[in-house]
């Protein structure tokens, strides 16, 4: 953690380090994080994250609260998309308990699970956008999630944290009218993701903030453990729902969209942009198939309400809209949790980010973060 | 400042009081305080739909110009020292809307060691707005609220109660 | 200013005389400053949230005043009666002194701006040389503020601001020289007088190097102004709000006048040197109706680019500050002396100028302009197909109409 | 290749430090003697076929009535896109485990995290500090007897039940 004092510039006359505090309450730091930024001039020479400034302790609240009862916690591991997050947990204790849940509660669960992903990539860029000025795109973005929170709320009465998703299953079916409406909306949609491609993704200014701009290559995202679109950014063909396939993802038809460098290089900013712009098509296309082919039948298998899964432990891979969750379960056999720890997408993105400051422009460290796409409380859970 | 709370109440006077109230109230700029999940509702109140600049309401980076905190979500402990400083760089007059479960009175994360269960624990709060998250509507509502709240305050005229800058508002009954 | 002064002051002489003219300038001027510029600055904000609101489908200001119109008193009074905050660590002259100097710098600029063909406070000689030389006194301001508060990021913002400013004062000083070139004179009304009503007249069609003169001094006045793309001395994603970051009360106003008001002498100046400022064609005598008629026509023509630039700023991101001074020094000052050079060599080429180069050039812009009014309408209308509210026809309706 | 496979392999390099291989509900698990983990993690990321490039999550878990704590390694390959889990016992009063850090640098947030909330010490660290609580914490709130601190910087963590509260 040393840091020398006094540097040099190129024709050796010392200049001073400047150390400047970013954050906990930054407008680009999204939520609660903070950087300490050793920068020469314009020049960051580090910037180290400091999280947990939204630790809530829900692991340890986990302990206490029992199975079924974690599941509203769940969704404060990650507002933006709580569904991913439900899904994770009651994936777990079913494994554990070796429940079986019924397709069309699967299928829900995808429906579900896959119009939070698209809400929460419409926040991500949209934030991309604000951290870079404009801000224009985050408004139309909110415009756009406030639709589908409309659907959300139709379906579980809540509009950010659902509490969708029971152990065995979900916890009420689809409403009535629900799959027209979602057809609706997906129609409405994708003239509108190109849109923000137009007014975003292609401005010039915009793809010169972020190509070329952090450049993250596979074996360093692999070994930093960056998961997700940020992993996909960087060109590895890696997405849990088609390679460890969960639920009923097997049953549908999908690309996985990889960083090409088409601005820049392999593993840029921009990369990291446009898979997730990407990501929302794919998403679009999942739902269209699960709207088409959702089975009759019951939402949810019949759980014990003093539900004990038998001792052990499991860990579960499910792929969350900041890249793959790793929720590790272990039951001592009680109704209540021995110990749970999600590994989240966001945790190991925020590891990287000391790295690759390196000799980056301040100005760059906020297109970093919003390109990894950084919520807090996932970071610090 | 001796003019504050000590002209007699005429017409005059409290016509003044009005006016700089009118003025507070219809320009309340808050600061981005967003802390957890009420964030992205407060996100959502400034956005499109609910459009808190419809009451002149603008999000401002810096505290230095903003009267209006909105605390968004759970405060940690950790966080809890910083908000108590950020509140303090404010100018007055200040205020500060609690949104949300967690600053209330620490919601859903009550029992969570790392939390501080209500941010009136660390500064005065005028507005408490209850939800998990509240929606745009139940936010506005509050700031609704405040908004009575400050047409309600006396600067000029004297006051029965304790005078503004004396004391948070938050303590006032 | 002097013409119709000498019309008030009749066969007065000597030292009378000139009382008359500075009692008539000074009173001038405050109905300039009080009743034009400081609501002015305070009414773009309005205009800028109303604009920004629609194009970012929100509303806008609405509940204060029809339309929320009096939305900018709400915030000045309220905001010069907010507490006024000197950080104990700020060197404190320095730091009560900067946004005096800011407003110094933007208010003096409006000595040489003009409203009509008779309405201007002074018709200095020197008017545009003046302009670009009280302007750059904001670069001190700003660096005073940003030194003096001591924060970090107050003084990036404060540098930032500096090299910026200085930075893009040549290619915008060399775009000027294309209509000073061409009018033969600094003084504002002078450039302005060899103009005319007609759009092709106008200096900015002269020749494609004008019209290049134009877009330059156009984008470095955008920077000089710190306006989005360029507005990265108070990039608030970046540096919190950037150089006035420690100020509050009527100190943080001061800035946001000086920033809000400097609008409108940018808009002032574009309109004077490229867009033919107040010329309409003689349409009466009557000096009145003829000097509404010009201040209408200014005003519009001012605020037609103030609307841009507040479009320009909901739309577009901000550029890195390296980016920046490579746009400035490698891009856009080769242009403008190409932009100089080339109107200098047209000009002894052709010394009446050519009709057929201004009428093509002019036919370019309107074909531009009119392709992208296409391809704006198409997306309005593509976006208004969408019915937002037919949308979710359950529990939410209430909530979308 | 399947989890006998790897634990055949890592039987044939390493002998006794590795354990026995226990079935899991979702993935096979192998534990590991704390002092050989860092060579059976170099090893496990090197060995051809093998190939664990990635350190997918790195969990802990404090078992008071074994006097233990667990950390929990689970490990996946990209290019072989195969998986193993390895447990590594701790000794409760003094957990001491080497770190992986050099292995994969992911490991580095999450050995400090699992230092945090759980006290177990990564000997040879680089950067072993608190990362989500604050640095003057006292306690590690993760394990089973972890007892909350009465007040954090005058702040009181002791609260009122409010349903009882009454009104003045």
């Amino acid at each position: 953690m040393s840091v020398e004092l006094e540097i040099h510039d190129s024709q050796g006359l010392p200049t001073e380090e400047m150390t400047l505090n970013m954050g906990p309450q930054h407008p680009s730091t999204h939520g609660v994080l903070r950087f300490i930024v050793k920068a020469d001039g314009e020049v960051m020479r580090r910037a180290i994250p400091d999280i947990g400034y939204l630790h809530r302790s829900i692991e340890k609240i986990a302990e206490k609260v029992g199975w079924h009862g974690f599941m509203p916690y769940t969704d404060r591991v990650d507002y933006v998309a709580a569904m991913a997050c439900n899904q994770g947990w009651a994936m777990a204790a079913e494994q554990l308990a070796g429940i079986e849940v019924p397709r069309r509660g699967e299928y829900c669960r995808v429906i579900a699970a896959e119009l939070s992903r698209i809400c929460s990539h419409l926040l991500g860029v949209g934030a991309m956008g604000m951290d870079m000025g404009a801000i224009t795109p985050f408004t139309h973005a909110l415009r756009e999630r406030d639709m589908i929170m409309d659907l959300l709320e139709e379906l579980c009465g809540a509009r950010l944290t659902f509490n969708y998703m029971r152990i065995g299953g979900v916890a009420w079916d689809l409403p009535h009218d629900f799959v027209e409406k979602v057809s609706h909306y997906l129609d409405h949609l994708e003239p509108v993701i190109e849109e923000f491609n137009q007014l975003l993704g292609y401005n010039r200014i915009y793809v010169k903030r972020f190509a070329d701009v952090a450049t993250v290559d596979a074996d360093m995202a692999i070994a930093w453990g960056l998961v997700g679109p940020n992993l996909r950014g960087s060109g590895v063909d890696f997405d849990v729902r088609r390679d460890l396939p969960y639920s009923v993802y097997e049953d549908f038809d999908f690309d996985v969209p990889l960083g090409s460098g088409e601005m820049g290089s392999i593993g840029d900013c921009w990369d990291r942009y446009i898979v997730r712009m990407r990501e929302m098509v794919e998403s679009i296309r999942i739902l269209r198939q699960a709207l088409a082919g959702i089975p009759e039948g019951p939402v949810i298998a019949k759980v014990a309400r003093n539900f004990k899964p038998p001792v052990g432990d499991v860990h579960v891979k499910i792929e969350a809209p900041r890249g793959e969750q790793s929720w590790y379960v272990s039951s001592d056999g009680s109704e209540y949790p021995h110990r749970v720890h999600i590994r989240t997408g966001s945790f190991t993105a925020m590891g990287i980010i000391d790295r690759l400051s390196r000799g980056l422009m301040i100005a760059d460290l906020v297109a970093v973060i919003a390109s990894m796409d950084i919520v807090a409380p996932e970071v610090d859970r | 400042m001796s003019l504050i709370n000590s002209a007699p109440e005429m017409v005059l006077t409290s016509t003044v009081d009005q006016v700089l109230n009118w003025t507070r109230k219809s320009s309340l700029w808050y600061m981005l305080f967003g802390l957890a999940c009420c964030a992205i509702e407060m996100m959502h109140t400034g956005g499109p739909r609910a459009d808190l600049d419809r009451f002149g309401m603008v999000p401002r980076a810096t505290p230095r110009v903003s009267d209006l905190m909105i605390i968004a979500g759970t405060l940690t402990l950790k966080m809890a020292l910083r908000t108590k400083v950020l509140y303090e760089q404010m100018p007055d007059p200040k205020y500060v809307v609690s949104m949300g479960s967690c600053s209330n009175c620490g919601g859903l994360f009550q029992y969570a060691y790392s939390v501080c269960d209500g941010v009136d624990k660390v500064i005065p709060v005028d507005v408490y707005v209850p939800g998990c998250p509240p929606r745009p509507e139940a936010l506005t509502e509050g700031l609704i609220m405040l908004q009575k709240k400050i047409m309600q305050e006396k600067w000029i005229t004297r006051s029965s109660d304790t005078p503004r800058l004396g004391g948070p508002i938050g303590e006032r009954t | 200013m002097q013409a119709f002064l000498d019309t008030l002051l009749g066969d007065a002489v000597g030292l009378e005389r000139q009382l008359g003219y500075l009692a008539g300038m000074v009173v001038f001027g405050a109905v300039v400053v009080f009743g034009f510029v400081l609501p002015f600055a305070g009414i773009v904000t309005w205009a800028e949230r109303r604009i920004w609101a629609r194009i970012q489908s929100r509303v806008g200001p609405n509940r204060v005043g029809p339309f929320g119109f009096l939305q900018w008193l709400a915030d000045g009074v309220k905001n010069i009666l907010k507490e006024d905050i000197i950080p104990t660590v700020a060197d404190r002259p320095l730091f009560r002194f900067a946004p005096y100097v800011v407003m110094v710098g933007f208010i003096a600029a409006f000595v040489c701006i003009p409203f009509s063909g008779d309405l201007i406070i002074a018709d200095l000689n020197i008017g545009i040389l003046y302009v670009t030389a009280v302007t750059s006194v904001v670069v001190v301001g700003i660096l005073m503020a940003g030194w003096s508060s001591n924060n970090r990021w107050s003084l990036l913002g404060g540098i930032r601001a500096a090299t910026q400013i200085i930075s893009y004062e040549i290619p915008a000083s060399l775009a000027i020289f294309p209509a000073v070139l061409l009018s033969g004179t600094l003084s504002m009304q002078g450039i302005i007088g060899e103009q005319g009503a007609a759009p092709w007249q106008w200096h900015m069609f002269h020749s494609p190097f004008t019209l290049l003169g134009f877009g330059l001094f156009f984008t470095a006045a955008l920077a000089e102004g710190n306006r989005t793309p360029f507005d990265l001395p108070e990039a608030e994603s970046e540096l919190v709000a950037g150089f006035a970051t420690e100020y509050s009360g009527m100190r943080s106003t001061l800035f946001f006048m000086a920033e809000w008001g400097n609008l409108y002498v940018i808009g002032a100046l574009v309109t004077t040197l490229y867009l033919g400022g107040w010329q309409v064609p003689q349409f009466t005598y009557n000096p009145v109706l003829m000097n509404l008629a010009q201040m209408g026509v200014f005003l519009g023509k001012s605020l037609a680019c103030v609307f841009f630039m507040i479009w320009l700023r909901a739309t577009l991101p901000r550029v890195r500050v390296d980016q920046l001074m490579a746009l400035c020094w490698k891009y856009m000052v080769p242009l403008a002396m190409l932009s100089v050079f080339g109107t200098a060599t047209l000009m002894v080429a052709l010394p009446n100028g050519s009709h057929t180069l201004r009428m093509a050039t002019f036919a370019v812009v309107v074909g531009v302009v009119i392709r992208f009014a296409f391809k704006v309408r198409f997306h309005l209308k593509r976006s208004r197909a969408l019915d937002y509210s037919s949308l979710s026809t359950g529990a939410s309706q209430g909530l979308s109409s | 290749m399947d989890s006998t496979g790897i634990h055949a392999a890592l039987r044939g390099h390493f002998d006794t430090a590795v354990g026995e291989l226990a079935p899991g509900p979702f993935e096979a698990s192998i534990e590991v003697d704390a002092s050989a983990i860092e060579a059976v993690c170099t090893f496990l990321r090197d060995e051809k076929g093998l190939e664990f490039d990635n350190l997918s999550n790195l969990s802990g878990a404090d078992y008071p009535e074994l006097e233990r704590i667990q950390a929990v390694y689970s490990l996946f390959s990209y290019k072989q896109r195969h998986s193993i889990t390895l447990r590594v016992n701790a000794d409760r009063t003094a957990p001491v485990i080497p770190t992986v850090e050099a292995v994969w640098p992911a490991a580095n947030w999450l050995e400090r995290e699992i230092f945090d909330l759980l006290g177990v010490e990564f000997s040879g660290h680089c950067d072993l500090r608190r990362i989500l609580l604050p640095e003057d914490w006292v306690g590690y709130p993760l394990r089973k007897d972890y007892e909350e601190q009465p007040d954090y910087h005058g702040i009181s963590t002791v609260r009122e039940n409010l349903l009882t509260m009454k009104r003045d």
